[in-house]
């Protein structure tokens, strides 16, 4: 029984409830009608608190409405659809954050993503609307793609550590640029673009070349959702029953002990980035080839950086990974439509998740706020932080 | 067939209270004062003038687009509108899977458009070539410049126009002023690469002047603020550099430096997104594009407004002339990114 | 007889052979040949201007007029001797000096240059604008670096370098409008600063949360709060609450007449000046005085600090602070120097320039100091030539920074060596 | 800064009595110290005694105020004091030299000796140039020789020990703590060191020693204390010998020897020909060095630390990036090899230290254990690795080197030190071996796990694997070598039979070659018997 009270999972509940109730007092002090009220506060308190609790409940709601179910749909799909939509967002996190886990493990601070992300969709894109192929094959040349350009935009990162010692957070960091920049060009030249119009904006892919609906047309979620539990699987096995695994978590952990029982530190680091990158392409396939079918230089979004908040969130094991992806998908799909229906500022989303992130990392914050009691093991070792992130 | 017919029956007033109009920005934002702000405030002025309800969502990124307009489809909007190419295939999707529902789209076209679509597009060309010529007859230096948020059509139209004016000019004149900044030829020239970074647009600005520009139209919505930060400097630093704004009359909106603001390359949204809600609560929406031209005032150039002095009649007179030539198509001013309906 | 040699250090009597690094001269090797391919044999028939003086400058320098292909066969090759020097150094066993790479670097700028600017449509540039615009980017990276020198210097490792940065320039753009005075906004930038500090000091010093995960959450916190407040107060009535005064420009009297440099560096806002001053407080503080021999002890061994007598812990807390105020003011750049209103995520990702220019740097002031330099400059470098127009396609002129950034990273830095303690949690026993 | 009152000190005229009553430290539910009484006299050398874990170190670090004392009291010259934090010990005139030093590495010596105690100019500047002065000064007064201006990682660990001392005593200690300061030098330091102790003594101060080598605890003590399990045992004299000390502290008889059949040398498969390794700046740290092993033989190299041994096991395995000359195992030439194959070719490592080389701490026992074969049948095929195999593997050694462990799945780093050390000694032992290197086999192991320990070495050379152990202990390699090389400053300075006397090896220790050493080593025993190794 005190185990359950005191234990993590008390803690993530109370981390969740603290982050949401920060964000309601900021919903509520920005909201005309509770400013309104305010004017006649000490006259008549109750209707300023009862502004304040409408607005902020009545946007979270929303995001429920958003995210999860929505009680108001006409049918039972609608009902669902934010559901999936929810996963729909999540999957280029939950794959990009994949890559940014892996390369925390084995000790490297990827920033990159963005760019990976961007690379593996501009390849991918490409395969997908100027190659015509039959339906499967094409898909599976686009994945590919994805993944072979991801993989090399991430092992560049690696290559230049491991051959030259130049630091990966600059160079993911200037990647991403590079990136970007180069999609931008692409864009601007007629193999990307529609016939016929200089938009940069490319053709959409072929329908052989996309990832088939899971649940039907009704619903966006596509088979790359089942493609990220693959990843994630797969990021899992690979971690924790494969050699390559145990020798990046040996090169993350400690390498001069990796290097001394054989390993190779910097082939470690070539790999994690090559497979990090492949990761991010995946994702950039999952935006291409599922929600968005065409390229555009906004492709990645902002997905390349919520990568790093979900990994380490996730504390950067593949399953934890999934599940932070998920929960900031259905931040991201419920803040949607708690925008349109409340008129709350999207951002607010992102105050709610980043205080979720920061509560849940110090637990003892949440105990003491909630007077919580100790847990009985206070021995706690302190873990060499510097650059393996959450690796527990 | 256009299924909003039925709803046109009966008197406008009181469908209005009913009739709901929402707009979806593009990644830009309702404030980014260029075309999704614009877009917006037609809108309200829809709004206001007919009494309509409005509902609006403000994309963060690409990923929104499809979950925002279908937000507006669920929340049973008469009509939706969206700002941008980028929600080019979102819009037509939805239009094709929601035919009752009316849509416009505001800088983009598509044939493939269902004809519950209507694309508001404009020939912003046209009054950027007034624009550069005008700059070109009032530069110092002989040297004026222009950059633009990023490398798409609905940015280099206006530079387009504008490198066109200041042919024009060089020609009737047998002038030689220099633009900075843009090369139509090989439609490569200063990008600041986005459209928020105000400190790269006024580093750009005081670059063009430091190059000897005197005139600088930006075409990046907030980043031209940087821009007039830029000459307010160098102004108080003894130069002479003015301001061609664009979208809207920047006397009027860009809320500072309007004693150098020279003149503005507008693009009417406003009016033109209420002409078409005001259409479709009348019952009479059609899909045929609207095409924004100096002939039908959908664009336009703006006032002098403090800079008159610094304009010679003559100049004046010939951009009347000029003016009536690109209506009439005795001047062609053609762009690589012109509207293609 | 033989006990005098015992207490010698021995790994310094030891002695010593040769271990050739080839990398140098490699680089110099390949950069050399490069120059004389692009910029000697590929020189455009033209002649160069560099403009030294504006028009109406107090003192006016003579342009200065290069033929572009004499000037890119005397660099290439001189480059090429260089290179082959530091051959024949490396081969005899000796180090390449510092000041050859140096003059390297300087050739191979002048040779560049003179071949990127030849080769525009007017190949004619105002050098002290070129460098003055340079300048102004580079203000708020240094700000940025400083406060990241000022963190990991005492063990710190501070992500949250673009929050403060975002930070500070909206609490300058809110307090600098509300109150109409523009040193209002300077002084709320640092406290907006320091707030962000406080978390990140509270969260990875008190609680022990991995310092990287709050340093990114931070950036993202503070873009989310700063974005929200934009949309939901700072629009509904910019007039009130986001149309800063803007700080003056102070001009220092004739240092600010030195051709070139003296606008650039002798006619600033109050922000510029205390970039100088933050510059020159950080770096002798922490070379020369008693708290920067503690701080720097608490990054590299805190406990050995601790064993003295220093009170780790709290040395981290009052660094991560005082950094806060360091990026505050670089925040405050954007919004009361550069231009006067507060935008959205307006930092755009510079405070992860910052944070590169810190490691590039060395986790030295100076170094972050010149990294940044060398960013701004090529970033300007960039606008210039497409100004000029360039034939490059202005979307790859863009990746120059960066580009130039990874090379000079795998190149010529390659690995530096962190603060020892830097990202580590100082628990007692 | 505090100044010595004279009046407090009539009872024995100078220095500060120190007086420690139920010191109790919990760590958890662990006991480190027990209440423990101890009194410290001025112008005394009280050693204390104990195993590893015994608890001495963290004694310590509650009297220098590091560790906040679960019970108990601290008396300075019978006034009761609280510690908040080592800067109020050091006004009450306590300083320690810790068991790992307190340095920083990339800190000059004046720097690091300034720390915490600053001399400052105007606007808080440092004036380290009174810093050197002072430096000095104490260097003049104890014949250390000490360059302030050198940067302490270049500096060799017999200097940095003085370097700590001169903080200690820059800071006015009159109670000076050296927490295992003899760990790290030569026979020669550790004697000037001893001496420097006896000049402290003559000036009033009051020290505290801590050392495993009960030779010279026996040396310089007035007074002995030894603690087993948190608690004192008791005192004793220095003229108790050896066993009774021995025995005190672990509680039982123990055997100090090893008993070992001699050795059957066989082929000489190993074989190092003028090995060269450079250190990255070029230094030759590893000079010229020509050996070979036979097989079912025991090398031990002996040598202080920094004297070329860690590069020369490293080359060996091929971590070092700058080797010439030839490494020959049965045959096959192993420089230019990748680490991989070395290990493949049968070659078991230890390194010497076991925390940062040879274990990973986050990672379970059970993978420590199989480290360096991870990638290996039976561990794994492909890629895949079998988690049941690896498993039933860490049970079995698990069991068979008695490692105390809750479970196989307990990361490697909350093992104790010798139980690490079983565990890299486990792995490395569990395979066939064409050749076994071991640094510092037993380091921070307790007397009866060294003695299984030295059993398993013993027995892995009479299968007839060449042994190589590298050792700064002596003791270690007498027991255990067949024959003893001596490494001093990267060079060989001869390779001596088992049975060469303590005070010879000292000498080569210290640069000498082999004759000359025996030479003077026999003048030297000629002057005057002593009673030096008679113990063994
Ligand atoms: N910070 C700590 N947290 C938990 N346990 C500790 C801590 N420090 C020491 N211990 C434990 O306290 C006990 C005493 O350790 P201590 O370092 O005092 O031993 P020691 O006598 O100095 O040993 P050695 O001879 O190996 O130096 C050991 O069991 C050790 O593991
Ligand atoms: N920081 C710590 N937190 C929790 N437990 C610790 C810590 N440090 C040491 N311990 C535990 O204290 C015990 C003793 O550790 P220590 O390394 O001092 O052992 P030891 O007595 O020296 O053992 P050995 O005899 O093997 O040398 C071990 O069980 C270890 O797991
Ligand atoms: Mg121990
Ligand atoms: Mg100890």
């Amino acid at each position: 029984m005190q185990r359950i009270v005191t234990g993590n999972a008390l803690v993530s509940v109370l981390a969740v409830v603290l982050a949401l109730i920060a964000g309601g007092i900021l919903i509520a002090l920005t909201n005309e009608e509770v400013a309104r009220t305010s004017s006649y506060f000490f006259a008549r308190p109750q209707d300023m608190l009862g502004a304040a609790w409408t607005a902020a409940s009545e946007a979270y709601i929303a995001l429920f409405q958003g995210s999860v179910f929505n009680s108001d749909g006409s049918t039972f799909a609608r009902m669902i659809y934010p559901l999936t939509q929810t996963l729909t967002v999540a999957t280029p996190l939950i794959c990009a954050a994949l890559g940014v886990a892996l390369a925390f493990r084995a000790g490297l601070f990827n920033i990159g993503a963005q760019g990976q992300i961007i690379i593996g969709a501009t390849l991918a894109a490409w395969v997908g609307f100027s190659w015509h192929l039959p339906v499967g094959l094409h898909l599976l040349l686009v994945i590919l793609a994805g993944i072979v350009g991801g993989a090399l935009w991430g092992g560049l990162v690696g290559l230049l550590k491991a051959k030259t010692g130049a630091h990966e957070v600059i160079v993911s960091i200037m990647l991403n640029y590079v990136a970007i920049n180069l999609v931008l060009y692409l864009l601007t030249i007629p193999a990307f673009q529609r016939p016929g119009s200089t938009n940069p904006i490319s053709p959409q892919l072929d329908e052989t070349a996309m990832y088939p609906p899971l649940f039907g047309d009704t619903f966006r979620l596509h088979w790359g959702f089942i493609v990220a539990i693959l990843a994630t699987f797969f990021a899992w096995w690979l971690l924790n029953r494969s050699t390559i695994g145990f020798e990046l978590r040996a090169v993350g952990s400690n390498p001069h002990a990796a290097r001394t029982a054989g390993i190779s530190v910097t082939k470690g680091y070539v790999i994690v980035m090559v497979l990090a990158g492949a990761l991010a392409g995946l994702a950039g396939t999952a935006q291409v080839a599922g929600t968005e079918q065409v390229l555009t230089a906004g492709v990645a979004a902002s997905f390349g950086f919520d990568a790093i908040t979900v990994a380490l969130l996730g504390r950067s094991t593949p399953w934890g990974t999934f599940a932070a992806g998920v929960l900031f998908g259905a931040f991201r799909a419920g803040g949607v439509t708690m925008q349109t229906n409340t008129g709350t500022a999207i951002d607010i989303v992102l105050v709610v998740q980043s205080l979720i992130v920061l509560f849940i990392a110090a637990p003892p914050l949440v105990r003491t706020i909630f007077r919580l009691p100790e847990p009985g093991q206070l021995t706690a070792k302190p873990r060499k932080t510097a650059t393996t992130g959450g690796a527990a | 067939a256009p299924p909003a017919e039925e709803g046109g029956s009966g008197s406008p007033a009181a469908e209005a209270t009913d009739y709901r109009g929402c707009i979806v920005s593009d990644s830009g934002g309702f404030d980014d004062r260029s075309f999704n702000q614009s877009s917006y405030e037609g809108l309200k002025m829809a709004e206001q003038d007919l009494g309509i309800k409005i509902s609006e969502a403000e994309s963060q990124a690409e990923t929104d687009f499809g979950p925002n307009v279908d937000a507006m489809v669920q929340a049973d909007c008469n009509m939706i509108l969206t700002v941008g190419f980028l929600l080019g295939d979102v819009t037509k999707e939805a239009a094709a899977d929601n035919p009752e529902t009316n849509f416009a789209i505001v800088d983009y076209s598509d044939p493939e458009f269902t004809d519950n679509v209507k694309p508001i597009i404009y020939d912003t060309a046209q009054a950027a070539f007034l624009a550069g010529y005008a700059a070109a007859a009032t530069s110092e230096t002989g040297k004026v410049a222009t950059y633009g948020g990023m490398n798409i059509p609905t940015v280099t139209i206006f530079m387009d126009g504008f490198a066109d004016g200041v042919d024009y000019y060089n020609k009737q004149k047998d002038a030689n002023v220099e633009l900075l900044g843009w090369d139509k030829k090989s439609q490569n020239g200063t990008f600041v690469g986005n459209f928020e970074d105000q400190g790269k647009g006024k580093t750009n600005t005081l670059n063009f002047i430091n190059e000897g520009a005197d005139i600088i139209m930006p075409v990046a919505g907030p980043v031209g603020l940087g821009t007039l930060d830029a000459v307010i400097e160098a102004n108080a630093d003894g130069k002479d550099a003015k301001v061609v704004w664009v979208d809207s009359d920047g006397y009027e909106t860009a809320g500072k430096a309007e004693e150098f603001i020279l003149t503005s390359v507008m693009k009417l949204m406003g009016n033109a997104v209420e002409d078409v809600i005001k259409t479709d609560t009348e019952g009479k929406f059609d899909s045929t594009p609207y095409v924004g031209t100096l002939e039908n005032g959908g664009v336009a150039l703006a006032p002098f407004h403090d800079l008159d002095a610094a304009v010679s009649d003559d100049t004046k007179s010939e951009l009347e002339t000029i003016k009536k030539a690109i209506i009439s198509g005795d001047i062609k001013v053609e762009s690589k990114a012109s509207p293609q309906q | 007889m033989s006990t005098a040699t015992a207490t010698e250090p021995q790994q310094s009597s030891a002695p010593t052979d040769i271990v050739r690094n080839w990398k140098t001269p490699v680089i110099l090797a390949v950069l050399s040949v490069l120059a004389l391919l692009v910029f000697a044999i590929g020189a455009p028939d033209n002649s160069v201007t560099f403009r030294l003086s504006a028009p109406n400058d107090a003192l006016v320098l003579p342009d200065i007029v290069l033929s572009a292909v004499v000037t890119g066969w005397v660099t290439a090759v001189l480059m090429l001797a260089a290179a082959i020097w530091s051959f024949r150094l490396v081969r005899s066993g000796r180090k390449v000096p510092g000041w050859l790479v140096a003059v390297f670097a300087i050739l191979f700028i002048v040779g560049f240059l003179t071949w990127v600017v030849g080769s525009a449509r007017t190949p004619n540039v105002a050098l002290y604008g070129l460098l003055a615009g340079s300048f102004t980017l580079a203000v708020p990276l240094i700000f940025g670096s400083l406060s990241g020198v000022l963190c990991e210097r005492s063990g710190v490792v501070n992500i949250a370098i673009e929050g403060q940065l975002l930070f500070g320039a909206f609490s300058a753009a809110v307090a600098g409008s509300l109150s109409g005075n523009a040193f209002v906004g300077l002084a709320a930038a640092a406290i907006g600063g320091v707030m962000v500090s406080a978390v990140l000091a509270v969260f990875s010093i008190k609680y022990i949360v991995n310092q990287v995960i709050v340093g990114v959450v931070l950036n993202v916190l503070v873009s989310g709060l700063t974005g929200f407040l934009f949309s939901t107060v700072l629009s509904s009535d910019p007039a009130r609450w986001n149309s800063p005064p803007r700080l003056p420009i102070i001009s220092i009297p004739v240092l600010s007449d030195i051709p070139v440099i003296g606008p650039i560096l002798f006619e600033q806002s109050v922000v510029g000046y205390l970039m100088y001053i933050a510059l020159a407080i950080i770096y002798v503080g922490l070379f020369h005085t008693k708290w920067g021999l503690r701080t720097r002890a608490v990054g590299e061994h805190p406990k050995a600090a601790d064993t003295l007598g220093v009170k780790v812990n709290r040395m981290r807390f009052m660094n991560v602070l005082l950094a806060g105020v360091v990026a505050g003011f670089g925040g405050a750049f954007f919004t009361l120097v550069l231009v006067s209103s507060f935008g959205r995520d307006m930092t755009a990702g510079q405070g992860y320039i910052a944070l590169a220019a810190l490691i590039f740097g060395r986790w030295n002031p100076l170094g972050a100091f010149f990294a940044a330099l060398l960013f701004g400059f090529a970033t300007n470098l960039q606008y210039v030539l497409s100004a000029l127009g360039s034939t490059v396609p202005n979307q790859f002129l863009a990746m120059l920074p960066y580009v130039v950034t990874i090379f000079a990273v795998a190149g010529l830095v390659g690995r530096a060596r962190p603060p020892a303690a830097s990202g580590v949690p100082y628990i007692k026993g | 800064m505090r100044t010595v009152v004279p009046t407090d000190k009539e009872q024995v005229g100078w220095g500060l009595k120190l007086e420690l009553k139920g010191i109790t430290k919990r760590f958890g539910s662990l006991v480190a110290n027990d209440h423990i009484d101890l009194v410290v006299q001025p112008g005394q050398v009280h050693s204390l005694l104990g195993e590893n874990g015994a608890g001495k170190s963290t004694l310590m670090n509650v009297l220098y105020g590091l560790y906040e004392p679960s019970e108990g009291q601290i008396l300075v010259d019978d006034k009761p004091v609280t510690f908040d934090g080592p800067g109020d010990a050091m006004a009450a005139g306590i300083g320690m030299v810790h068991q790992h030093f307190m340095l920083v590495p990339v800190f000059t010596v004046a720097e690091n000796v300034a720390l915490g105690n600053e001399a400052t100019k105007a606007g808080g500047m440092l004036n380290l140039d009174d810093t050197r002065a002072r430096i000095r000064e104490i260097s003049d007064q104890y014949g250390f020789e000490v360059d302030p201006d050198a940067v302490i990682e270049d500096l060799p660990v017999g200097v940095q020990q003085r370097v700590e001392i001169i903080k200690a005593l820059l800071r006015d200690a009159e109670v000076l703590i050296l927490d295992e300061p003899t760990a790290v030098l030569t026979p020669k330091e550790t004697d000037e060191l001893l001496g420097i102790m006896g000049q402290l003594k003559a000036d009033g101060k009051a020290i505290v020693f801590i050392s495993h080598k009960l030779r010279e605890v026996k040396a310089v003590s007035d007074i002995i204390t030894v603690i087993r399990r948190g608690k004192v045992v008791g005192d004793a004299p220095a003229s108790a010998s050896t066993t009774e000390l021995a025995e005190m502290m672990v509680g039982r008889a123990v055997s100090l020897t090893l008993n070992k059949e001699a050795a059957q040398p066989g082929e000489e498969t190993f074989t190092v020909s003028d090995l060269t390794v450079l250190s990255p700046t070029g230094q030759r740290v590893v000079d010229g060095i020509s050996f070979g092993i036979a097989r079912g033989e025991i090398m031990a190299v002996a040598g202080v630390q920094g004297n070329g041994q860690t590069e020369l096991t490293e080359a060996i395995l091929g971590l070092q990036d700058h080797v010439s000359g030839s490494i020959r195992l049965e045959g096959r030439e192993l420089v230019g090899k990748r680490v991989k194959d070395i290990i493949g070719a049968g070659v078991g490592f230890v390194p010497e230290d076991r925390s940062v080389e040879g274990l990973v701490g986050t990672f379970s026992v059970a993978e420590n254990l199989i480290l360096n074969r991870y990638d290996r049948p039976p561990f794994a095929r492909g890629l895949a690795m079998k988690p049941g195999l690896i498993a039933k593997n860490a049970e079995q050694y698990i069991a068979e080197f008695d490692v105390r462990t809750q479970s196989a799945e307990a990361a490697a780093g909350t093992l104790s030190g010798g139980n690490q050390q079983k565990v890299v000694m486990a792995r490395e032992l569990s395979r066939p071996l064409k050749l076994f290197i071991a640094s510092q086999p037993t380091r921070g192991v307790d007397v009866g796990s060294i003695e299984f320990l030295h059993k398993r070495i013993v027995a892995e050379r009479d299968v007839g694997t060449p042994v190589l152990i590298v050792s700064t202990e002596l003791d270690e390699v007498l027991e255990l070598a067949d024959r003893i090389a001596v490494l001093y400053q990267g060079r060989l300075m001869g390779i001596v039979p088992a049975g060469t006397s303590r005070g010879e090896l000292g000498l080569m220790m210290a640069g000498m070659n082999a004759e000359e050493a025996q030479a003077q080593q026999a003048q030297a025993e000629a002057q005057q018997t002593d009673v030096e190794g008679g113990e063994e």
